[in-house]
């Protein structure tokens, strides 16, 4: 069904004096109302304003309020961090997924191997790890890719404007100092992870493939010949 | 070909016996060899098939069941490496029966495999995830608490045991007693409790045992020098030729950028087989520490057009005078090519004597692999002099003609390693001494111009092995710094004297050799194998 | 004039004088019949930095005083590689650069790229991730049509109308944002689904939103659109021909401005278009305002889609589950070893997608975006070819720009709506 | 001679200090104004330690930044005109201000006084000079600043500065006729070309000329907006398009450019206020006070001439705001629709107006 939207001038569009009028009461409707009435203006200051806590994500008025600081949404990829075990020591174990995956390789990673684990399977973790905060294009896949939830992009936070390029290359330390305690198990321990992941996924803030995400059997509909 | 070729039984089954015969594969008739093992031939006619415990090279031990097939009209299944190809058979493989075994199969030995693939050194390249993308691709279906082995079990020098890892497939316990001949590894304890394990008083200490490493479909044993170094999917592969001694195995070079971090064997059943040597596998860290990277000209640093020119005032010099007392030592470590141009050099452009450097055999070698004599090369630069009687190129006459003096010129190329203590003692009389070498030695220090060598991981070019085999080097990367291939020293050193210049790649130089040289004649350039990226390198494991 | 000349097909050779009209002179040549002074014609160099060139583009003109006596159109400065960069990367890796092609609507590439390979996987998303689709999609298209029309009247010298819309555009990205982490660069859909689920109280923000953006454009539509001095700049100028514009390859909202009743989402509906009401504007001349209105109307028909849409979409799965296509949730990788090498083996390896190739298409805001595939069985492409459709556009606009004046460049160019990293890519 | 001189310094600081003074608030008004007709905030940086003043400060910065950036001149330009030109823009506008009266005749004697008689004591008009045909000295001067724009754009050896500089003649030329015309009319009815007799001559607001000449003021509008090159009629600029004849100044002259082209804005806002809005008249203010609704409230003369001057202020910065307004709102027009608009339908409408009010003003004189 196509809907024709062509045109045609009137005398009045003719005279160029009603259009010219017309948008002058517009624009000067949003000139009164700015200068004198409730503002319309949404301008954000950038840097002006720090981050504030993360609203309830139920208000829809601090999401996007008329208030200078914009909140960001709980799935906003900011800068970096790395997460800590629950003995403090780093999540990482250096697999390289996130650096695999990165399209911009911007992650440098290298492994060392611990003389003495403090829990198992832990052997093996990041003596070096660097995210080059300016080359990131902040596509998230690192964080998808990261099979121990190691890495995160929850932040909340832009990278802030820096004075070097090298200020903006973040060292393990840095991205250790946002660390949290993360509530994924990794290693297979225990038979009940199943019903304490549903438990506690509340907490966790995966922002992409929420643990609970349907599982629907039925959509399995391509089977690859499996080859040598 | 065959003479060095471990000889195992399972060798010969992996073979067949040469007869050609058919047999139906899901009703259709493929052609294999009589007496073929079937895991080979189902994987020659394109038919997916996987196994954990299965190797050409070794003994079958069918521990696995992951290659079931059904055999015959019935539904009985059989692992396929139990089988031999005979006249008739008639094998499914593509049935749902043989599927959902397979896939249950696969579920078992899963079971109590630990979450480790964030830290397993074997990820990317493991046959346990193949073989999963392949027959199961499900979720878990089981919850339970997985049987805790022993890990990180130091097995000796060069191998780490993760026992929770290793899914009891025992390629490393048949190696060693089958190849390696030490019978150092074995199974302990029983059921899901089997455990990998040395035998009493031993450790896994022989020269091949890194190749259970390889062998290992998961990653239960890693190579302690390549630990954590890198990711498998990192890392570029240039196929090329071990330079450890005259074996001339067939090797993989895994490298990323400059680096090189493991050398493997490539699958090449006309080679070596599957394996390689420890020591051989080594040779590589040599070549990267404290090379030589920029021509040196009496002792100072020169850009590489001073150094050729003054080699090529020199040489010019004194062949005016004498060109019997100019000598050329030709490289044992060196590529075909190298050696040629440098004969090139010495005898039609100079007309100087030519000698041969090598290392004396060093006996360390046996009925495997390992050759005695340790230059990868040796044979290629004999057969470059084979015009002349081999004791007045050899490097006693070498010496001998240094003892007495009657070498004023000497133009040495490649590094003679252990040669070159003794060549710097005996200098004396020398007025002019050209060294192109990769690393600094006595005789580097004595020389009065040195052009830094690229090494042979670096290079393309040619060798050739005890066996009179002509084997392919391929450049991994590029050289350091001043740095470039024998034969391009030779040629620019050439074009300074005066010389045409006929190569513009070492494929240039190894067809002239080919048409100079006769024992050349037959040799072949070889493919053109691209480094690949690994994790491109298509579905390793 | 000139518009009913160049409404029949273009000569082979388009440099050559059109009949009718006297021959175009050289440059350099002077032109002196005894009636005029003799005049120079001037070549002017307009980009690639130019304020008026999006992205970056060059035009090169002939001008006669202010005529356009001949235009070439240089483009590619923003050439990235998009196609071989493809090629050496997983086909689930890709998405990040689809998001950099039509960069003001970065969730329709991400749209067509995901059913491109889905084409050739032989297989389809989840009812919920389709209808997902099909509102960021259409959420992504208002962006891109406000955008164009806050840059159309810009550079036509009206200001103010632009902040409006680009301010309404800002709340379109709002919502994306909540949906994906992003404003600009989404990365959000998957091959086989999306990457999340809609948020919570994404229905009641979306419509409150729509409400809100639809005022802005009427009030946008009041304060333009019937102004003469806009309409002189738009009417009857650039026209181009049905006929010619689908000879030059034209697609979307320009060759809809010719009357071409032709749009993707009705001749060969993806997705869940089929189950929505939208009408398909045409314009009847072929000119800039047609072009113009068109895209208008379809920021209308876009906000009934999104939110008929809203009603129609259902609770379920938003991913495929089959391992060879999706990742495993979190919690399978964190601790089963199957869903760790499956993790393991998708990443690093990337989908493994059967030997063939597929072309596909789908409507992006400014036509026919398609994807041609080329598969040889291993996890990444063998070729990734896109058509991206303001290219087409883009080969026209010498033509067009023929005969007109400088000031006609800036419309004409910004109907084309030639996004750098689109058509260069 | 002494006192003559002191008044004549006097008037030139009160009406050029207004004159730059607004434009330099104007820069700002332009932005900020623009910004809040655009749901904007607009520029607020500028400061002085804690001193904002909302963005106030933001001419000065502007200014110092112009002042001590580079001082570019293309290479291959025309030097000697590549310099005179912004002089040639920016000085008769300067001197436009000359005849705008900006007040009453004042006598200071008698400034207590309320309704003197200003015959008696030799009145000082407050306009710099008073010259009886002010309004041909206007547009003699004000067509000067064509040159400006034409000879920068050319000697700038810069295709886009020439084409913005030939559109910028075109243009000028072409609307300075209307502009002419558009104005007879009012001559016509008030029968005087000295700005503040014509002033004196709209002391009712039944006299303004907009009242008696409402076509004669939407032309005049229109072309004197063309005339400073102001959107909707910015064709010489053109940003988009050709960027403007301006296009390779810098610096401090570049400076003058803008400078002269916010002057103008003002210089169009004080010929309108004089000729059709009663200049400084106010409605209601007599000599001798207010008189509002039959209400009468006497004022001395001192302070019907400070509410008098006061009243020109405000009505040309509102006609400044309007003129920004118009600026914000309409899209550009195309150089030929520029010219078909000029020579098709502002000149006939002129020429009609100028009949037409000829006609009625014979027809008067008859009747009466």
């Amino acid at each position: 069904m196509a809907k024709i939207v062509t045109i045609k001038r009137t005398f009045w569009d003719q005279l160029y004096l009603p259009g010219v009028v017309r948008g002058l009461g517009i624009t000067l409707r949003h000139f009164f109302v700015n200068t004198f009435g409730s503002k319309e203006i949404e301008t954000l200051r950038y840097g002006e304003w720090d981050r504030p806590d993360p609203p309830p994500s139920s208000d829809p008025d601090a999401w996007r309020g008329k208030q200078k600081q914009r909140l960001r949404p709980e799935r906003f990829r900011g800068r970096h961090r790395l997460m800590k075990r629950d003995d403090g020591s780093v999540r990482c174990t250096a697999c390289m997924m996130c650096a695999t995956i990165c399209p911009a390789n911007c992650i440098h990673i290298e492994a060392g191997e611990r003389e003495s684990p403090t829990s198992r399977s832990v052997e093996k973790f990041p003596l070096r790890f660097e995210i080059d905060e300016l080359v990131c294009v902040v596509c998230g896949l690192c964080v998808e890719a990261c099979p121990c939830d190691a890495l995160r992009m929850d932040t909340q936070e832009h990278l802030p404007p820096v004075e070097h390029r090298r200020d903006a290359v973040l060292d393990r330390e840095q991205l250790l100092s946002r660390a949290g305690v993360s509530i994924a198990r990794d290693g297979g321990d225990g038979e009940d992870w199943r019903e304490r992941y549903d438990a506690t996924i509340g907490e966790a803030r995966q922002i992409y493939r929420p643990d609970k995400q349907g599982h629907d059997d039925a959509t399995i509909g391509y089977r690859r010949k499996p080859s040598s | 070909m065959t003479a060095n070729k471990p000889q195992t039984a399972a060798a010969t089954t992996a073979r067949g016996t040469g007869e050609v015969v058919e047999f139906q594969l899901d009703g259709r008739t493929v052609r294999a060899l009589k007496g073929q093992n079937l895991v080979d031939a189902l994987l020659e006619a394109g038919e997916p098939i996987s196994a954990f415990c299965y190797h050409p090279g070794l003994s079958v031990a069918a521990q696995c069941r992951q290659c079931l097939v059904g055999i015959g009209d019935g539904y009985r299944l059989v692992p396929a490496c139990q089988c031999t190809v005979q006249h008739g058979l008639s094998v499914r493989s593509q049935t749902d029966q043989v599927r959902d075994a397979r896939r249950a199969m696969l579920e078992l030995t899963l079971l109590n495999h630990p979450v480790d693939c964030v830290i397993c050194d074997k990820a990317g390249e493991c046959a346990l995830q193949r073989h999963y993308m392949d027959w199961d691709a499900r979720p878990a279906a089981i919850n339970h608490e997985k049987v805790h082995k022993p890990k990180r079990v130091d097995l000796g020098p060069n191998v780490v045991l993760d026992a929770e890892r290793c899914i009891l497939c025992s390629r490393c316990v048949r190696f060693c007693t089958e190849v390696a001949q030490q019978q150092q590894l074995t199974m302990a304890q029983r059921g899901d409790h089997t455990v990998l394990t040395t035998a009493p008083g031993q450790q896994l200490d022989n020269p091949y045992a890194l190749n259970t490493v390889d062998i290992c479909p998961v990653g239960a044993l890693t190579d302690k020098d390549f630990r954590f170094r890198s990711r498998v999917w990192e890392l570029w592969s240039t196929l090329s030729v071990c330079n450890g001694c005259a074996a001339g195995c067939a090797t993989e070079i895994h490298h990323k950028g400059h680096e090189i971090y493991r050398l493997v064997p490539p699958k090449r059943w006309d080679m070596n087989l599957s394996w390689m040597c420890d020591e051989g596998r080594r040779s590589y860290k040599a070549v990267g520490t404290e090379r030589l990277t920029e021509a040196v000209v009496d002792g100072h640093p020169a850009t590489p057009e001073q150094g050729c020119a003054r080699a090529a005032t020199a040489l010019a010099l004194l062949a005016r005078r004498d060109p019997t007392s100019l000598a050329v030592v030709l490289g044992a470590d060196a590529t075909n090519e190298d050696n040629f141009m440098a004969a090139q050099l010495a005898r039609h452009w100079v007309g100087a004597r030519v000698f041969v450097a090598d290392r004396a055999d060093d006996g360390r070698g046996d009925t495997i692999l390992r050759r005695d004599d340790p230059n990868p090369n040796r044979a290629g630069a004999q057969a470059l002099t084979a015009d002349q009687d081999a004791t007045t190129t050899s490097r006693e006459a070498l010496l001998a003609a240094l003892g007495a003096g009657a070498i004023k010129g000497l133009y040495v190329v490649g590094n003679a390693s252990e040669l070159a203590a003794p060549i710097a003692a005996a200098l004396a009389a020398t007025e002019f001494v050209l060294v192109q070498a990769t690393h600094a030695s006595a005789l580097t220090r004595a020389a009065q111009v040195v052009l830094p060598a690229a090494a042979w991981p670096e290079v393309d070019g040619t060798i050739t092995n005890e066996r009179r085999e002509v084997g392919r080097l391929r450049a991994a990367f590029e050289p350091p710094g001043q740095a470039r291939a024998h034969w391009a020293w030779i040629a620019e050193i050439g074009a300074a004297l005066g010389q045409p210049r006929q190569c513009a790649s070492a494929k240039d130089v190894f067809e002239q050799l080919r048409d100079q040289v006769p024992l050349f004649r037959r040799a072949s350039w070889g493919e053109e194998r691209p480094t690949v990226r690994l994790r491109w390198a298509c579905r390793r494991g | 004039m000139r518009d009913a000349k160049f409404a029949r097909p273009l000569p082979p050779d388009a440099d050559a004088p059109l009949p009718g009209r006297p021959a175009l002179l050289g440059h350099g040549q002077q032109r002196n019949d005894g009636q005029e002074l003799p005049t120079e014609e001037m070549v002017l160099n307009m980009g690639p930095s130019h304020p008026a060139m999006h992205g970056t583009v060059h035009l090169r003109l002939v001008l006669d005083g202010e005529k356009i006596t001949s235009a070439g159109v240089s483009v590619g400065y923003l050439h990235r590689g998009f196609e071989k960069e493809c090629e050496a990367h997983t086909w689930a890796e890709n998405f990040p650069y689809t998001d950099r092609l039509n960069y003001v609507s970065p969730m329709l590439n991400n749209v067509g790229y995901a059913l491109a390979v889905e084409k050739l996987l032989g297989v389809s998303a989840p009812a919920r991730a389709q209808w997902i689709r099909m509102i960021v999609g259409e959420l992504a298209r208002l962006s891109d049509h406000l955008t164009y029309l806050g840059a159309q009247v810009m550079e036509l010298g009206a200001f103010t109308p632009y902040f409006y819309v680009i301010k309404a555009r800002e709340w379109v990205w709002d919502l994306l944002e909540l949906v994906s982490g992003a404003r600009l660069t989404h990365a959000y859909v998957r091959i086989g689904g999306v990457a999340a689920d809609l948020p919570p109280d994404f229905a009641a923000r979306t419509r409150e939103t729509l409400e809100r953006l639809s005022a802005v454009v009427e009030e946008f539509d009041r304060l333009i659109t019937r102004n003469r001095i806009f309409m002189d700049r738009m009417q009857g100028v650039a026209v181009i021909s049905a006929d010619d514009a689908i000879s030059h390859g034209w697609t979307g909202p320009c060759l809809r401005g010719s009357g071409v009743e032709y749009d993707v989402r009705k001749a060969h509906p993806y997705l869940f278009y089929d189950r929505v009401a939208f009408e398909i504007p045409i314009g009847a001349n072929g000119d800039n305002m047609d072009r113009y209105l068109i895209r208008i109307e379809e920021t209308r028909q876009s906000c009934a889609i999104i939110r008929q849409c809203l009603q129609q979409i259902e609770p379920g799965a938003i991913q495929l589950t089959d391992p060879r296509i999706s990742l495993p949730t979190k919690a399978q990788a964190y601790n089963t070893i199957e869903g760790l090498i499956n993790h393991f083996k998708l990443v690093v390896d990337g989908i493994e997608v059967p030997a063939g190739e597929v072309y596909s298409y789908t409507e992006a805001g400014n036509g026919e975006l398609g994807f041609y595939l080329v598969a040889d069985g291993s996890g990444r492409p063998v070729k990734c070819r896109c058509r991206p459709p303001c290219f087409m556009q883009m080969t026209a606009l010498g033509h067009l720009l023929r005969g007109l004046n400088i000031a006609d460049i800036i419309p004409t160019f910004d109907t084309l709506n030639m996004i750098g990293g689109e058509c260069d890519r | 001679m002494l006192a003559i001189l002191g008044w004549s310094l006097l008037k030139i600081v009160v009406m050029l200090g207004f004159a730059v003074g607004l434009s330099a608030v104007l820069t700002w008004m332009e932005r900020r104004q623009s910004a809040m007709m655009q749901d904007r905030i607009g520029p607020v940086r500028a400061n002085i330690g804690k001193l904002r003043l909302k963005g106030l400060l933001h001419p000065l910065a502007d200014a110092l930044k112009l002042l001590f950036k580079e001082d570019f001149i293309p290479p291959r330009a025309r030097k000697g005109i590549f310099v005179l030109a912004p002089l040639l823009a920016l000085i008769p506008v300067l001197l436009v201000f000359a005849v705008i009266p900006f007040g009453p005749p004042l006598c200071l004697d008698a400034w207590r006084t309320v309704g003197p008689d200003l015959a008696a004591c030799r009145p000082e008009p407050l306009q710099i000079a008073h010259i009886d045909i002010g309004l041909l000295f206007i547009f003699a001067v004000a067509s000067l600043g064509a040159y400006g724009a034409v000879l920068a754009g050319w000697s700038s050896f810069n295709n886009f500065g020439l084409l913005g500089g030939l559109r910028a003649a075109a243009q000028m030329l072409s609307y300075e006729i209307t502009m002419g015309l558009a104005v007879v009319g009012a001559l016509l009815v008030y029968g005087t070309l000295e700005p503040m007799e014509l002033v004196q001559a709209q002391a009712t607001l039944w006299d303004w000329g907009i009242v008696r000449q409402p076509l004669g003021f939407v032309l005049f509008l229109c072309a004197a907006i063309a005339e400073t090159k102001r959107a909707p009629f910015d064709i010489p600029e053109g940003e988009s398009e050709i960027v403007g004849y301006f296009v390779e100044y810098s610096g401090t002259r570049f400076m003058m450019f803008y400078l002269a082209e916010f002057l103008e804005i003002v210089f169009v806002g004080c010929l309108v206020a004089t000729i059709f809005l009663g200049g400084w008249q106010a409605p209601g203010l007599a000599d001798d006070g207010l008189r509002l609704f039959g209400h009468y409230l006497p004022l001395s003369h001192g302070v019907v001439v400070l509410a008098r001057v006061l009243t020109f202020f405000l009505k040309v910065f509102l006609l400044c705001f309007l003129q920004l307004a118009i600026r914000w709102t309409l899209p550009r027009m195309r150089f030929d629709q520029l010219m078909r608009l000029g020579w098709k339908t502002l000149l006939p409408a002129s020429l009609f107006n100028v009949v037409v009010t000829a006609g009625v003003l014979l027809a008067a004189q008859a009747a009466r």
